[in-house]
């Protein structure tokens, strides 16, 4: 049995009056791909914001790898080894393709903050390999020199993708990473996500898209309400009645 | 061939014969004297250092002149209480202005945006109606701090270093009189300053630094979720830039040992801004190009007046003549600021890249430079 | 004229023997021709230019802009004088004079024009520039000490002499003076001297006076000044506050006033400073107040008509000094309002005034020194007695470079007969009551030769 | 106790011309999103219209002065009284009041004209490039005014009857110390009236809602299918209008002069980002709170303790304020907030 790298206890985060996220536990154990699903509005991304730094929960406790995570800034927590894919693709859009995968690279070797300004970049061969061996595996590296903000939407989510990827983290958040996809790009995502390193590292997705849902995950935990209703495989989940009355129902009115 | 223009050793080279010869190219346009030339390589300089802020970061600062001022202070307090060599004066107001920068960098890149803007405004505002009015023991008011004969001038003394002959002791880089050459030396001195901070700007912008303060200006909640702790990245910048500013108003003041309040004024730190976007912002060579836009309109269009007209558009018959001085004399002589604020209107409506986007398009017309835009300075 | 009679011999000889060792004599042919005094090489030296450039340094932007227009007018109208266009002007009131109306030395005059933007920084910019570039030999102008004082300081280092334009400071020609340096207009010494007996006569010994002082260099000094001359008087100095340049809005600053019990305020500003503070102040109803059983007075120590414009109606009645007023009756000042009048079809204001005075003196100057070379050209200013340029008998104190002739305590005219009819002159205050020891304020003229 | 209650009068004055300077700053801000650097100009041109106004009232005979012979001096005598005696008279002096009925038009027109010809193709440009366009049409207007009336102040007088002070502390049963100058009061009343005003328009009108709507979410008021470009034109005219009218009134207390506005372009900034960008209730309460600290600040008593604290304590307070609230005092959470 393998053991649990992030440990969310008891997370509870009002805003105002309303509350996002009541009582929540979870827990993500190494190699597995685990989805979190639930209705619009049920605490999902709420839920990754508090696990990257971006919100603190009003209490609870959020684990990584034996470390608290809460009031820790998200440069820190990105460096603790849990990165952050999003969903709509936050790039550098002023800058080229390759340097917008050498900066997470970067990030990776100098730290939260290094003070190199006499290095030249033109000396950073390692780093400017890496980032181009990563454009190829995701299919970017003919773009390499255009700016990020010029490429398709597609092309977008994948260089996310790619960057989140370089950073080898411990463990990856993924944002809806097929959201507003085609079905075909949805695919070959999917592919993506199940094939090499990509497979094999510990991901946590959210996701709309059943089909995506059940092609990646290994469990799967429903948010509704800001409460975890259900935690287990896939096929569990199918079978849970509570999921099927909160989620499963409002998910077909949805399509 | 392409590379070839892109390495540093060539860019160097090309940009020090261009400063250098500034005296010979300067000739036609009427700018070939030393104050213009000293005021070209020194606002070049301001304007670069602070290209590396707003240009590579995006924050604008509106009080970049308080750090000018500073250096400038610092610099003649030097010359006052140490030695009349420039070296060590302009040393100690890189480093004062620097730390200066460092306190109102760490208070105001708290926030970013519109109210950074304002924050560095308020503070170099404070700054000037300070050196203006209560710290006149400090600054010497509207006057301006000047050295007079009866400086102390301690490490002078020390080494038993005097000036013979003179009331006030003149300015010297290592034995080198900077008045001598007709002011020419000035020039040089300054020229060669400019170069170096032009090389390490180039660097920065050359380096993963410069790459990741590209990388803030352009996504900086991005550059947090990927693990840069971007507010030291920002503060080192500002730093940075600060201390070009303090620098370039000491070498001000090595050339010409005087420095006023108005140095600090709002609208100083507007001009550094305008010169930047003018030249063009976050390229290597706009931000200079801007700063000698401004100095030259600043001190050659204003002194243009009826009879110089008349006898510029003297090839053109008398009608003509007089038609074309009717049309350009508001804008020259007292109207010169009238040319200033036209020419920042016609830019940015139809330049947003600057003068050096001009310059590229045209470039791009004759089938020359890139055919899309990158970011300037990535070396490949 | 005597003072340069005297010039000393021992210089002359001393800098010659400099010249020799240094072995420069042998680059001018000039040396042969003209005699020892040309033979130093010296900056913009016109050598046998036909021509010699004045650089006239003025406010075309900024709050002063219109005075630099003025003074601008002025300066115009000196070159062509010089150049014996024109009707001449004061060339022909003013006595002694050696100018022929054939230009400098023979030389036609031709200037270059700067915008000083009443900024030290601007101010020597241009200055240099026309040093520099376009070869200027003398430099005038500007409207304020802080520029003044900026400008002079670089025209010693350069070796060209400045002519200073409207300058009040005592500073100028106190512990900033300067070799080169030289200026017409009078100072807040003088005014405290020239105003403190009428203020006396008119108001009497009894009195508690309030001042809002521009806070800055001038401001100051004008404050001491007035302050050293009432409280001789007996008058009592209830508070002197400091105020921002440029305030815009002075009301926090005068509603203390009404509480403090003071029945006289003092307005050390000017420019744009004091038409609004006195603005407001009359706003304020401070002129209708009955202190003490005595009636509340406000006074403008430095007045000047062109800028009092901006101030309406307030100013009638108000007292203060200037330099010189176009409405003097006396030859000299007839001859250049007349000339001026028909020139521009305005009178001159004092800044005008003193501009065109100063490039008449420097001419005059060189023609006494037989030369341009700057340091003769010093030596013949220094001491120099002169009347027929208004104000009466004038000297250029040799020890601090500051001109010595009659101040004009004025009042703001109740009731103008034109536009331009804003100040009656009350009083020619003499220039003996406001001689001070040239000691006085510290300073260092520095050398002849840079 | 005298002394601080006139202060808090002259606060309020001063509150009054920051508030509604700032007023129409922060409205161009809030709603267009632009960073507007002619704002001061106009103000400058607010008050020009008064200068106009009353010179077109006093075009007069010259009468030559005969006692001046060097050059030609007139006494002037306009044809308003000439023609009508007292009465014309009368207008000459109610020329400042008056000239608001002639600023109104003249100003809502600039204010179209500038958003046609310019600040609309700046809507989605930055910042930085709305701060140069912007401050270069200042530097032209200005220059153009300088072109005209010269660089010196001209004095703009408020009427006769209100150009003297009033006794306010014998009407409250005060100390007979306590005056303040009439056209001042009348400065704060009408500033009230102005700011209530734009607040009324705002509030009760549809096409204040939509504004609102647009202050609080630019993007999707622009998907409501409502002629947003049309409703941006009068916004800016009326952040025009309003900064005009504040320099109408403001011309009796500050001769104008073409700079004027060039000197109030900084503080508004400082009002409005204190107040919180695009607030206008914050641009409001920040001009008076600014307003009422610079005068305290300038007391005596407290200059004594800190000098030269009344030149600073505008930028002091704007400093504490944006470190410790940094969306401003009325900001809205999360609104422009970095």
């Amino acid at each position: 049995m393998s053991s649990t790298i992030l440990e969310i206890k008891g997370v509870n985060k009002t805003f105002g009056g309303l509350h996002a996220l009541s009582d929540v536990n979870l827990q993500i154990t190494e190699g597995e791909t685990h989805a979190i699903i639930g209705p619009n509005g049920a605490g999902k991304s709420t839920l990754l914001n508090c696990c990257i730094g971006k919100l603190i929960p009003d209490n609870g406790s959020v684990t990584f790898n034996g470390r608290n995570m809460i009031g820790m800034p998200p440069h820190e927590i990105n460096h603790a080894g849990m990165v952050r894919v999003f969903q709509t693709p936050e790039i550098f859009p002023d800058l080229s393709l390759i340097d917008n995968l050498m900066i997470p690279a970067l990030a990776k070797r100098d730290g939260t903050y290094s003070f190199n300004p006499f290095k030249s970049m033109a000396k950073e061969k390692a780093i400017r390999d890496e980032a181009m061996e990563s454009l190829a595996e995701f299919g970017l590296d003919k773009f390499h020199d255009q700016h990020a903000g010029s490429i398709s939407r597609g092309d977008k989510r994948r260089l996310e993708l790619a960057m989140g990827l370089i950073q080898h983290p411990t463990l990856l958040l993924l944002d809806e990473p097929t959201a507003g996809m085609a079905r075909h790009d949805t695919n070959n995502t999917i592919e993506l996500l199940k094939s090499g390193k990509m497979g094999e590292m510990t991901k946590v997705i959210i996701e709309h898209d059943m089909h995506v849902v059940f092609s990646l995950a290994d469990r799967i935990s429903v948010l509704a309400r800001g409460h975890i209703i259900a935690t287990g495989t896939p096929e569990e989940i199918k079978d849970d009645p509570k999921v099927k009355e909160a989620y499963l129902g409002e998910e077909q009115e949805d399509e | 061939m392409k590379n070839l223009f892109k390495s540093n050793a060539v860019i160097m080279l090309v940009f020090s014969a261009v400063v250098l010869s500034a005296p010979i190219w300067a000739d036609p346009i009427g700018a070939n004297y030393p104050d213009l030339l000293q005021k070209f390589a020194i606002f070049g300089l301001f304007a670069v250092g602070y290209n590396i802020l707003f240009g590579l970061t995006g924050y604008l600062s509106f009080g970049h002149a308080a750090f000018l001022g500073v250096g400038s202070y610092a610099a003649v307090w030097s010359l006052k209480l140490l030695t009349m060599n420039v070296f060590l004066g302009i040393i100690l107001a890189t480093i004062i202005s620097g730390l200066f920068a460092l306190v109102i960098g760490f208070i105001s890149l708290r926030r970013s945006g519109i109210y950074f803007s304002i924050l560095t405004l308020a503070f170099a505002q404070m700054s000037y109606s300070l050196a203006y009015s209560v710290l006149t023991p400090i600054t010497n008011g509207e006057t301006g701090l000047q050295i007079a004969a009866d400086d102390p001038r301690f490490l002078d003394r020390l080494f038993g270093i005097t000036q013979e002959g003179v009331a006030i002791p003149s300015t010297h880089f290592f034995g080198f009189d900077i008045k001598s050459m007709d002011g020419y030396f000035g020039f040089y001195f300054a020229a060669v300053v400019l170069i170096i901070g032009f090389y390490i700007a180039l660097k920065i912008f050359r380096s993963p630094f410069g790459l990741k303060l590209k990388a803030i200006k352009s996504n900086q909640t991005r550059m947090t979720y990927t693990g840069f702790n971007t507010r030291p990245y920002l503060l080192s910048a500002f730093v940075i830039s600060g201390m070009y500013a303090g620098l370039a108003g000491s070498i001000m003041v090595a050339i010409d040992p005087l420095a006023g309040a108005e140095r600090m004024q709002w609208t100083a730190s507007g001009e550094v801004v305008l010169m930047t976007i003018l030249g063009g912002v976050g390229t290597l060579i706009g931000p200079m190009l801007g700063a000698a836009i401004i100095k030259y309109a600043e001190n050659i269009f204003s002194a243009l007046n009826n009879t110089e007209l008349t006898q510029m558009f003297n090839f053109a018959p008398e009608t003509i003549q007089n038609a074309l001085v009717f049309i350009v004399e508001p804008f020259v002589g007292k109207g010169w600021h009238l040319s200033l604020g036209a020419m920042f209107m016609l830019v940015v409506i139809f330049l947003p890249g600057g003068v050096m986007e001009g310059v590229e398009r045209i470039l791009r017309l004759f089938g020359i430079g890139k055919k899309k835009k990158v970011v300037e300075g990535d070396a490949k | 004229m005597k003072k340069n009679d005297q010039t000393p011999h021992l210089d002359r000889r001393g800098f010659m023997k400099k010249t020799a060792a240094a072995g420069v004599v042998a680059s001018s042919p000039m040396f042969f021709m003209k005699g020892a005094y040309a033979a130093k090489d010296f900056r913009n030296d016109p050598k046998d230019s036909k021509t010699v450039t004045l650089g006239f340094n003025v406010p075309q932007s900024g709050a002063y802009a219109d005075e630099g227009a003025d003074e601008l007018r002025a300066y115009k109208l000196a070159v062509k004088h010089l150049n014996g266009e024109g009707d001449g002007g004061m060339m022909k009131t003013m006595k002694p004079s050696m100018l022929k109306g054939n230009g400098i030395l023979g030389k036609k005059v031709v200037f270059s024009t700067g915008d000083t933007q009443t900024k030290s920084d601007a101010a020597r910019a241009s200055a240099k520039r026309m040093i520099e570039k376009d070869g200027a030999l003398m430099i005038s102008g500007g409207s304020s000490s802080g520029v003044a004082i900026a400008v002079q300081g670089l025209c010693q280092e350069m070796g060209t002499i400045f002519m200073a334009g409207l300058t009040h400071s005592n500073d100028t020609t106190g512990k900033d003076r300067r070799r080169y340096g030289f200026r017409h207009f009078f100072n807040t010494e003088m005014s405290g001297a020239s105003l403190g007996p009428v203020l006396e006569k008119e108001f009497g010994k009894e009195r508690s006076a309030y001042h809002l002082t521009a806070d800055y260099t001038w401001g100051w000094s004008q404050e001491g000044s007035i302050k050293k001359y009432t409280e001789a008087l007996g008058w009592e100095t209830k508070a002197a506050v400091k105020t921002p340049l440029g305030a815009g809005d002075f009301s926090q600053y005068i509603t203390p006033v009404l509480n403090s019990g003071a029945d006289v305020l003092v307005l050390n500003h000017y420019g744009k400073d004091m038409v609004n503070s006195l603005t407001q102040a009359v706003q304020f109803g401070l002129r209708d107040k009955n202190i003490n059983g005595k009636d509340f007075q406000i006074v403008v120590p430095l007045f000047s008509r062109l800028m009092a414009q901006g101030a309406g109606e307030n100013i009638k009645g108000i007292f203060g000094s200037t330099n010189w007023n176009w409405a003097l009756k006396d030859e000299g000042s007839q001859a250049f309002v007349k000339s001026f009048g028909a020139e521009y079809g305005n009178p001159p204001s004092q800044a005008a005034h003193t501009c065109y005075v100063q490039t008449l003196l420097y001419a005059n100057a060189c023609e006494m020194a037989g030369t341009f070379y700057p340091p003769e050209v010093i030596k013949a200013l220094e001491g120099f007695k002169f009347d027929g340029m208004g104000n009466g008998a004038t000297e250029y104190r040799a020890e601090d470079h500051q001109c010595f002739k009659d101040v004009l305590v004025v009042r703001g005219n109740q009731n103008p007969n034109s536009q331009f009819d804003l100040l009656e002159v009350v009083q020619e205050v003499p220039r003996a009551q406001v001689e001070y020891d040239s000691k006085e304020f510290g300073g260092e003229l520095g050398p002849y030769e840079v | 106790m005298d002394a601080i209650l006139i202060q808090i009068l002259n606060g309020l004055d001063k509150g009054a011309a920051y508030a509604l300077i700032a007023l129409g700053l922060t409205l161009a801000f809030g709603t267009l999103g632009i960073v507007n650097f002619a704002h001061g100009a106009l103000f400058m041109l607010g008050a020009f219209c008064a200068v106009v106004f009353q010179k077109i009232l006093t075009i007069s005979v010259k009468v030559k002065d005969e006692s001046v012979t060097l050059f030609d001096a007139y006494k002037e005598q306009p044809y308003l009284e000439i023609w009508l005696g007292d009465f014309g008279a009368a207008i000459v002096d109610w020329a400042v009041p008056l000239s608001i009925i002639f600023a109104i038009p003249v100003m809502i027109l600039i204010g179209i004209a500038m958003e046609r010809g310019l600040i609309k193709h700046f809507y989605k440009r930055t910042h930085a490039e709305q701060i140069l366009v912007t401050f270069g049409l200042a530097i032209v207007i200005q220059e153009i005014i300088k072109h005209f009336f010269g660089a010196n102040p001209i004095p703009t007088p408020a009427p006769d009857i209100v150009s003297g002070s009033a006794a306010v502390g014998a009407f409250f049963g005060l100390s007979d110390n306590l005056v303040y100058p009439w056209w001042r009061l009348i400065y704060i009343v009408f500033a009230g009236v102005v700011i209530f005003a734009v607040f009324a328009f705002l509030k009760f009108t549809t096409f204040g809602m939509v504004v609102r709507a647009g202050m609080a979410d630019r993007e999707t008021v622009g998907l409501l299918g409502i002629n947003i470009q049309k409703r941006f034109t009068i916004v800016f005219a009326i952040a025009a209008l309003v900064a005009g009218l504040a320099g109408v009134m403001y011309s009796p207390i500050l001769p104008p002069d073409y700079y004027m506005g060039m000197e109030f372009l900084v503080l508004s900034f400082v009002v409005v980002v204190v107040g919180g960008m695009g607030s206008l209730g914050g641009a409001v309460l920040a001009g008076f709170l600014l307003g009422i600290l610079q005068s305290f600040a300038s007391m005596n008593e407290v200059k004594s303790i800190i000098p030269g604290i009344d030149q600073i304590i505008i930028y002091l307070v704007a400093i504490v304020v944006l470190l410790v609230r940094p969306r401003g005092l009325l900001g809205r959470e999360g609104v422009f907030e970095d």
